[in-house]
């Protein structure tokens, strides 16, 4: 079991003064703190590195955060401070090599996401040379990988910068949405559609219901009277498509209850498809069965390595056993019941991303929509599994700013809407002001400023906060002469020593080249790390 | 590092008011170095790539000693087994491709070439005639030839028109060009004795197969290392595949370079025409790459020589035999080489021309040579280099190719080039089991395919590492 | 076409006038032109010695073509763009140009006879000044004084190319001094542009984007130019390192007497740096006015919109916003009539028909829309009440902090 | 709707190339003497009239009255140069190739050439008649080795960049620089050599099928894609057996086999092709496996890709699903870039392991030393491997338009 391979990829210059990184040690128990019942995610002492040509870029070194139920967190800073490093840290997906996470804590439900990190590589400095070799475990990434499966998407779920290249170009949009929706909801899915009452007597008066509101020409009516079909025959999915067959059909009222009759007369699935609905039903279980005893094993629980193994086991035999569908055809029949109802559902979701023609939308390929349409696409792929955190990377970057009025304004309603905790990351002060709640403030790898919005931006603490404030163009202030932060951002191979933003800071004192200063508490939720600030030091 | 934008730091610091970091040791940076420094920092952690780079190395090392050695390419030592001799026929004043024949010793040989030869026993003088050619008369039409220890070269001149005059008779002294260096081996059957110190022993009891000749205890190379590589296994003379494997190293490595050199040239600067000025002609110029991408390289190449070779038999501006063919072929491979590079050209400057450099040079007034030459062309390079490498190790296999189907590309059948003898030696093995071996006795001269084909693979295979690992030592996107 | 009060004070750079340029797309069976995207549709304006026009729109609205157009980097479909015309000049063009846009066409859609002195007289001064009727020759001189600095500071310098020769280049094009000349220039430059000299020794590569930037910036100053396109000078760089390219752009501008276009999407740059605004959406100027009367008083229901859409960072001010529905079409469909009308919250029934002309509403202030029909002579301008039905801007807020 | 003009717009590039293609051939035949010129349209002159192509003749062979030394012009010359346009003006000359090459007169099969020695039947036969024969057995192993291609391509190179300098990806690496670097000659004769060694006589098995009791084991050289005569019923080929002259329903011999219900001679069929398919798709193999594996490698590092895994896709879905369909498209045009590599080496596989087959024609044809070479045969399966090129490239354009919806709808 020759489980550790040496690769050549890692044979990097490490600068003499970089430490060998020490991963932290896995005896701390990954338990939450108690006085924050209200944290949804935590990052603790975050540090991935880069392991490049050039040397070790310190991407990330020692970030805390707190993500809080139903906040909007901003992470805010210039370009290659880390931001967007910190999302795909928590996501794990940083391209490794050459990125590897060396140590810290994401600390989420209860477990950490990093669990078994130590174990996965070792790093060996290279005697007599200013070189570290890293040895992967490649089984133990894999493994990491699969766990995550567990967290990504229902747990915490992202979108990306530019939307357009953030879609797959050769599937619909549909076909992307209902792959998100069969894997984290899909056994509500399947039991929906087994579970369906086409044949209820309900269905019909429901379906009388909408007729009537057709020919009164109310599509306020219509739309509560197709969800009162949805519920009669207990597949909401079946709403959406009769409304959207009642809009298309116009005056053509009894034409559309044609439509709808057939449409519902085609909802049983024989009986053939539905074993393999069983089947598919049966997968998706044991699929959740596995991943929760992954995130019991982020959890600290040990000895679950048999459960693990008899699981993974039953899957493979459960995929083996049911080739046969295949053989007879079922499979595709089958699925064209999925398809269907994971189609209505993405409707219903583009719908409530205030989408004007959610079945055109949902038909089309990403290249035939425009980018803000395509990012209003990616929120309701993110959101239909329901996570408790989204990852927002910069969504309105790439946009133009009437675009970027528009997808602000949806992510303000959704955020009182759905309630998902969402950690949005820009480099816009102007669009943290905008939706955030709390700011965090990052520079070169490290958080230097934390606090809720209007804290910060009333009494910014940092000399960076203050110098980042400064430099932003006002509209409401014109002709001013534009300040900037004198210098650049550092080189993260060579990070300055003590305070990183002490080269440019204009109140260095000999203190802030020494020792990285301690985040200090200055006034009610509001941390700031810097040595002019004598506030009492943050506990954690 | 590329996949992620936070990782790209910028590795100044400088600022309107703080000085920059000078340079590391007072002297002024030469930046070049640099960038080879860390693409051969890339390429020395790709291990196939330096064993790659090892065995280019080597072959050019033998290449450049093999120059040095007087071994000249049409006199490649003809082993004579020590029982038999060899007679040849050389004619002259036939124009080419005209048959004529010789008659000795009752068997007839006819051929459209320059030499007749014949493997005789040593000892007895043997009657010659030489058959009728219409419209000419040889000299001498008929004659003897005595056999003794050395090879014998008669040569027939043949003189147009009048009608055959007499014969003439005496013996022919050993021929002018008998310098050709040979070299002597003792030959015996299987089953026989040993007949004494450098005798090997012959299956079939065909003299013209010897098996190598090495002995690694103590390390002995004999008369023929590799063997021996017999064109027609009935005749007592063969070549030596070692000397001919020497010999063809530079040859090899010649005719690749100046084939893959002189299409690439023509590739790029047609690539960077159509690419750069688009419209017409670069409609035109696909349109003639798509057409001669789409007939199979290696019949083209056999149809551009043959119908050169066919329509101009002589030769072409008045060069000698060999020159026009080498000549033929690197036009030959040219022609049907250059859409590739032009293509892969085109597709670079297609993307570099839209490059805001290229915009900016143009915004302050740069001609069009001016931003082709500076900008264009040393930004479009990389590809063309990893396709050249590429190519310059299937060169030898296509030509071994042309060969092996039995396509004449060389004045003579054995000639010096890896390819070419491991086409004829692949032949004649195959050629031995198909047709079949006598129970008991079946020995596969495998030597004659095994150690050319493994030059030729060695070759190529090396050459696609090294460039493997160049693309990836080159490529920022692979880099990690 | 003059904006200026007294154009004797202030000498008119670069005036472009109707400037179309329609990319063609070609589609079909045979590849037959089947439609044109129509980049720029008709854009009229004058950059006057040492001022910043700024221009702005979203991306697709054929600002950056208007840039490249303007230094002939690509030929126009039509119109043209003079340079430095004498005042008379500038004054014969507006009556010229004022006539032919007022000539009736006839069914052909060609000029009546009659007026086509005006055509012939128009075209005597294109002759004389515009760019576009130049030789290769002239134009190779003038570009030493028209130049350019590009969004992108990573594909704008050549990678295979060390700073002394990326900077040095356009001089060695111009053959301008000898190599020593022109290599102390270089250093001139660097340190102009706020670089160490010791810089011109690197590859860019080794530069972070503000300092590219600035490199960027060394390169169009070299051939000492009279007018510079910044076409998104900043827009790729971070906020803390912006406003060091701004300072060295407003420097160089007072110093050396430049022009600029200043061409961004980003408004409170656009407000800070230039002295007028034009403001365009699909290939068409939608309105032009100095940059107090835009900010303070715009009057296109775009311009509006785009104010309001621009975040502020400060989380007390809450203001109502006009957020626009839908997306910007495609240039290459544009809707009828006035292009905004499918986005437009005031959109009048003649909107979808008519394309509204541009014209003069206050005084120096021209829009493009329905909402504003008559040209308010200037005597009456302190009077001008907007139109009841045109949406009354929210716009930007008094300053709140 | 757009698809539809897609495909017709690609049947139009194909005019230009193929009347290049045309163009090239009927440069190189006019640069041919004007005796080989005939020779390879006409066939060998009549034994009777061996003078038929020379210009001039000795007088007294046209008319026995007029004196044997003096020379005349040759009308017959005369009469067969002038459709082929030879000392015409070249627009002349083009046209008429254009239109005999258009109708399909190719030209004539000679009967001194070694092809025309060696194949059965085909001396003196237009060369398109014995193409068409021919063309079969060529197709069948070309779609047999294209099968063989793609199902080693594509997972191996997927895996491949899956494991990324793992040892999968070295071995799948030195195994594609072994299909750039081994000449297919070569390789084909090692593997009858490594078969020999291992079956003992691997000569009397290719001519002998175990299933094969009566008849000697007799040496065919020419059918080597059947079994020797002496197996079959009556001891000879039955006649349905596309064996020159087409009297089988189809000419695949494989199909036939099967439709005259001998099950066993199609399997058989199917085992002689495994060999020379595996080696003709070693080398496109490795071509096509090193494009899979770079392409791969981009477009798993692409955003979309980013965006699966963070929905919670799993790795192999991923792979599968996400990348590989989107490295699809790069496979399917590198196939379509290297098929004229991949058909050029028929020649000599067939040459090699003698199987019938327009290759196999075509190696014969050029495999002498002595003039004049069968033009004819050349120049004709020159041009119809040029079309099969190009055909497949269109089907592969009209694949990457079906497989990618921004090329079949934008």
């Amino acid at each position: 079991m020759a489980a550790r391979v040496e690769t050549p990829s890692s044979d990097v210059p490490l600068p003499e003064s970089t430490p060998v990184p020490e991963p932290l040690s896995p005896t701390d128990t990954p338990s939450p703190p108690a006085d924050d019942a209200d944290v949804v995610l935590r990052i603790k002492d975050l540090r991935t590195y880069f392991f490049t040509y050039d040397g070790v870029v310190k991407a990330l070194d020692g970030v805390d955060l707190k993500i809080r139920r139903g906040q909007t967190t901003g992470l805010v800073g210039e370009t290659g401070c880390g931001k967007s490093v910190t999302a795909f840290s928590v996501m794990r997906l940083i391209p490794d090599p050459p990125g590897r996470i060396l140590g810290g804590k994401v600390l989420f439900d209860g477990g950490d996401i990093l669990w078994g990190l130590d174990k996965e590589a070792t790093f060996t400095p290279i005697k007599g040379t200013n070189r570290v070799k890293i040895s992967r475990s490649f089984r133990r990434i894999r493994r990491a990988t699969e766990r995550m499966s567990a967290v990504r998407g229902r747990g915490i779920g992202m979108i990306f910068q530019e939307p357009t290249q953030a879609m797959n170009p050769i599937f619909t949009i549909s076909n992307q949405i209902s792959e998100t929706l069969l894997l984290h909801r899909g056994i509500e899915i399947v039991d929906g559609i087994m579970g369906m009452k086409p044949d209820n007597p309900a269905v019909a008066v429901a379906l009388e219901g909408m007729v009537q509101a057709s020919q009164r020409g109310k599509s306020g009516e219509l739309r509560v009277a197709a969800e009162k079909l949805g519920e009669a025959a207990q597949l909401p999915s079946v709403g959406t498509q009769a409304y959207a067959l009642f809009r298309a059909a116009g005056r053509d009222v009894e034409g559309a209850r044609a439509d709808v009759q057939n449409v519902l007369r085609g909802l049983k699935p024989s009986g053939l498809e539905r074993s393999y609905l069983h089947h598919r039903k049966r997968l998706m279980e044991l699929t959740d069965q596995l991943d929760d005893v992954y995130l019991r094993e982020m959890r600290g629980e040990a000895g679950l390595g048999g459960a693990r193994n008899r699981l993974r086991a039953k899957i493979r035999i459960e995929k083996l056993t049911h080739l046969h569908f295949g053989l007879w055809g079922i499979r595709g029949r089958a699925k064209r019941a999925l398809e269907r109802e994971t189609f209505w559902r993405s409707v219903q979701l583009l719908e409530g991303m205030s989408i004007a023609n959610p079945v055109q939308v949902a038909r089309g390929f990403p290249f035939e929509l425009s980018g803000g349409m395509l990012q209003r696409v990616m929120i309701a792929m993110a959101l239909s599994a329901e996570p408790k955190i989204l990852l927002a990377d910069e969504p309105t970057t790439a946009l133009d700013v009437t675009i970027q009025a528009q997808i602000l304004e949806l992510m303000r309603e959704l955020k009182t809407r759905v309630g998902t905790a969402i950690l949005l990351i820009t480099h816009d002060l102007a669009v943290i002001a905008e939706v955030a709640d709390r700011v965090c403030v990052m520079y070169a790898g490290t958080i230097v400023e934390e606090g809720e919005v209007h804290e910060i931006f009333r009494r910014p603490l940092h000399p960076y906060t203050q110098g980042l404030l400064a430099s932003i163009p006002r509209l409401d202030r014109p002709d001013q002469e534009f300040t900037s932060i004198p210098g650049s951002v550092p080189n993260l191979i060579y990070p300055p020593s003590g305070c990183r933003f002490h080269p440019r800071c204009p109140y260095a004192m000999p203190v802030c080249k020494g020792d990285r200063p301690p985040v200090t508490i200055e006034g009610d939720d509001h941390a700031v790390a810097c040595y002019l600030y004598k506030g009492p030091v943050r506990a954690d | 590092m590329a996949t992620d934008p936070s990782t790209a730091a910028a590795p100044l610091t400088g600022s309107p008011t703080e000085p920059v970091p000078p340079a590391p040791s007072g002297r002024r940076p030469n930046p070049r170095l640099e960038q080879y420094k860390r693409t051969w920092f890339f390429l020395r952690r790709n291990t196939l790539a330096l064993i790659g780079l090892g065995i280019i190395v080597m072959l050019v090392l033998i290449a450049l000693y093999a120059i040095t050695q007087p071994i000249p390419w049409n006199g490649l030592p003809e082993c004579t087994a020590s029982n038999n001799q060899v007679v040849k026929f050389t004619e002259t004043g036939l124009p080419g491709g005209t048959s004529w024949s010789i008659t000795i010793n009752g068997v007839t040989s006819s051929t459209s070439g320059n030499n007749v030869t014949f493997s005789l026993a040593s000892g007895p003088a043997y009657k010659f005639t030489v058959g009728n050619v219409t419209g000419y008369h040889a000299s001498p039409a008929s004659g003897t030839v005595n056999v003794a220890g050395a090879p014998i070269t008669e040569k027939i001149t043949f003189i147009a028109g009048g009608a055959v005059s007499g014969s003439s008779s005496g013996a022919a002294s050993p021929g002018s060009s008998a310098s050709l260096p040979s070299c002597s081996v003792c030959t015996y059957p299987v089953g026989t004795p040993v007949p004494g110190p450098n005798c090997y022993q012959t299956p079939k009891n065909v003299p013209g197969v010897i098996a190598p000749t090495v002995s690694l205890h103590p390390l002995t190379l004999g008369a023929l290392p590799m063997g021996s590589l017999a064109l027609q296994p009935d005749i007592p003379y063969f070549y030596n595949v070692y000397n001919g494997m020497l010999r063809g190293t530079d040859y090899s490595l010649l005719i690749s370079f100046a084939i893959v050199i002189v299409g690439a040239f023509v590739g790029l600067f047609l690539g960077a025409v159509s690419g750069f000025f688009g419209g017409a002609v670069d409609e035109t110029i696909m349109r003639l790459v798509d057409i001669f991408l789409s007939i199979p390289q290696l019949l083209f190449v056999i149809i551009v020589i043959a119908v050169v070779s066919t329509t101009y038999p002589g030769g072409l501006f008045g060069l000698s035999d060999l020159d026009t063919r080498v000549l033929l072929l690197i036009s030959a491979f040219m022609i049907v080489w250059w859409p590739y590079y032009a293509r892969i050209v085109r597709g670079q400057v297609l993307v570099v021309r839209e490059q805001k450099y290229v915009e900016a040079a143009r915004a302050s007034g740069a001609g069009k040579g001016r931003i082709v030459m500076k900008h264009i062309v040393p930004n479009s390079m990389y590809p063309v280099f990893i396709q050249m490498s590429l190519d310059v190790g299937a060169i030898p296999i296509l030509i071994g190719t042309l060969v092996f189907l039995g396509f004449t590309i060389w004045p003579t059948p054995y000639f010096p080039e890896w390819g070419t003898i491991a086409a004829f030696g692949t032949s004649d093995v195959i050629g031995q089991f198909l047709i079949g071996c006598e129970a008991g006795i079946c020995v596969i001269p495998w030597w004659q395919m095994v150690f050319p084909g493994l030059a030729l693979f060695l070759f190529a295979i090396s050459v696609n590492f090294l460039s493997d690992g160049l693309r990836d030592a080159l490529d920022p996107r692979l880099r990690r | 076409m003059s904006l200026s009060d007294d154009p004797n004070t202030a000498q008119v750079v670069i005036s472009t006038h109707n400037l179309r340029k329609y990319f063609p797309i070609r589609g079909g069976l045979l590849s037959s032109h089947i439609g044109d995207v129509r980049a720029v549709d008709g854009v009229s304006f004058d950059v006057y010695d040492g001022e910043t026009v700024g221009l702005v729109g979203e991306s697709g609205c054929g600002k950056t073509t208007v840039g490249r157009l303007l230094l002939r980097l690509i030929e126009p479909t039509s119109g043209h763009t003079f340079y430095r015309p004498t005042p008379e000049t500038v004054a014969r063009l507006d009556r010229l140009y004022a006539s032919v846009e007022r000539m009736p066409r006839d069914n052909g859609g060609r000029v009546a006879a009659g007026q086509s002195a005006s055509l012939k007289e128009l075209d005597e001064i294109a002759e004389q000044y515009s760019l576009y009727r130049k030789s290769s020759g002239e134009m190779r001189k003038l570009r030493g004084k028209l130049q350019i600095v590009f969004q992108d500071p990573f594909s704008s310098l050549s990678p295979r190319m060390l700073v002394r020769d990326i900077i040095a280049e356009p001089m060695a094009i111009h053959h301008a001094g000898t190599r020593a000349e022109r290599y102390q220039r270089v250093a001139d430059l660097l340190r102009e542009v706020g670089l160490n000299p010791e810089h011109e020794w690197r590859f860019p590569h080794e530069f972070s984007g503000g300092q590219r930037q600035r490199l960027g910036i060394a390169r169009a100053l070299s051939l000492r130019p009279e007018f510079i396109v910044l076409d998104e000078p900043t827009s790729a760089l971070d906020v803390s390192v912006q406003a060091q390219v701004l300072n060295i752009l407003r420097k160089l501008q007072t110093e050396q007497k430049l022009s600029f276009l200043f061409i961004s999407h980003h408004l409170s740059v656009i407000r800070s740096m230039c002295q007028r605004v034009v403001v365009m959406y699909l290939g068409k100027v939608v309105e032009q006015a100095p940059t107090e009367e835009v900010f303070s008083r715009p009057l296109h229901p775009y311009t509006q919109a785009l104010l309001s859409a621009i975040p502020i960072p400060d989380p007390e001010l809450k203001r109502e916003r006009i957020v626009l529905q839908g997306d910007v079409p495609s240039p290459a469909a544009p809707p009828s009539g006035c292009r905004f009308h499918t986005r437009c919250p005031a959109v009048l029934p003649i909107c979808p028909r008519v394309d509204p002309p541009l014209i003069e509403v206050r005084p120096n202030h021209r829009v493009a829309c329905h909402l504003y029909p008559n040209p308010i002579a200037k005597e009456s301008a302190a009077d001008l009440a907007v139109t009841a039905s045109a949406p009354v801007a929210t716009t930007v807020p008094a300053t709140a902090s | 709707m757009r698809m539809w003009i897609y495909i017709v717009r690609r049947m139009i590039l194909l005019v230009p190339i193929i009347i290049g293609v045309m163009t090239i051939t009927f440069v190189l035949v006019n640069a041919l003497p004007s005796y080989d010129h005939l020779v390879a349209v006409y066939g060998d002159p009549p034994r009777q009239r061996p003078w038929l192509y020379d210009p001039t003749v000795a007088c007294n062979l046209l008319n026995s009255s007029m004196p044997a030394d003096k020379q005349c012009v040759n009308p017959y010359y005369h009469n067969l140069a002038a459709p082929l346009g030879i000392g015409e003006n070249p627009v002349t000359a083009w046209s008429q190739y254009m239109y005999r090459s258009l109708t399909f007169q190719w030209g004539t099969v000679s009967n001194d050439s070694t092809a025309g020695k060696t194949v059965p039947l085909i001396q003196g036969q237009e060369v398109t008649t014995v193409l068409a024969w021919y063309l079969p057995y060529t197709l069948e192993l070309a779609i047999f080795a294209l099968i063989i291609i793609l199902l080693i391509a594509i997972p191996l190179g997927n895996l491949s960049a899956v494991y990324r300098n793992r040892p999968v990806d070295q071995a799948s690496r030195v195994m594609s620089f072994s299909g750039y670097a081994l000449p297919s000659f070569l390789l084909g004769s090692l593997l009858i050599l490594g078969f020999v060694l291992l079956l003992g006589s691997g000569h009397s098995y290719y001519a002998h099928p175990p299933w094969c009791t009566s008849g000697e084991p007799t040496y065919n050289e020419f059918t080597g894609s059947w079994p020797v005569q002496a197996c079959f019923a009556g001891g000879n080929y039955p006649s349905w057996l596309n064996q020159g002259v087409v009297t089988s329903p189809t000419g695949f011999p494989t199909v036939d086999a099967a439709i005259h219900g001998q099950y066993w001679l199609s399997l058989d069929t199917l085992a002689r092709m495994i060999l020379p398919a595996l080696v003709i798709a070693f080398g496109s193999i490795a071509i096509l496996l090193r494009f899979v594996r770079n392409s791969m490698l981009e477009v798993m590092n692409l955003d979309f890709v980013r965006t699966a895994r963070a929905k919670g896709v799993p790795e192999s879905v991923v792979v599968k699903r996400h990348a590989g369909r989107n490295s699809l498209n790069v496979t399917v045009t590198v196939l379509g870039l290297t098929f004229a590599f991949f058909i050029g080496g028929f020649p000599i596989i067939e040459d090699v392991f003698h199987l019938n087959g327009i290759g196999y024609i075509l190696a014969l044809s050029i495999q002498q030393t002595q003039a004049p070479l069968d033009f004819g045969l050349i120049f004709g399966s020159t041009l119809l491997f040029t079309y099969v090129v190009v055909i497949a490239n269109c089907v592969v354009d009209v694949t990457y338009a079906l497989l990618d919806p921004r090329v079949r709808l934008g």
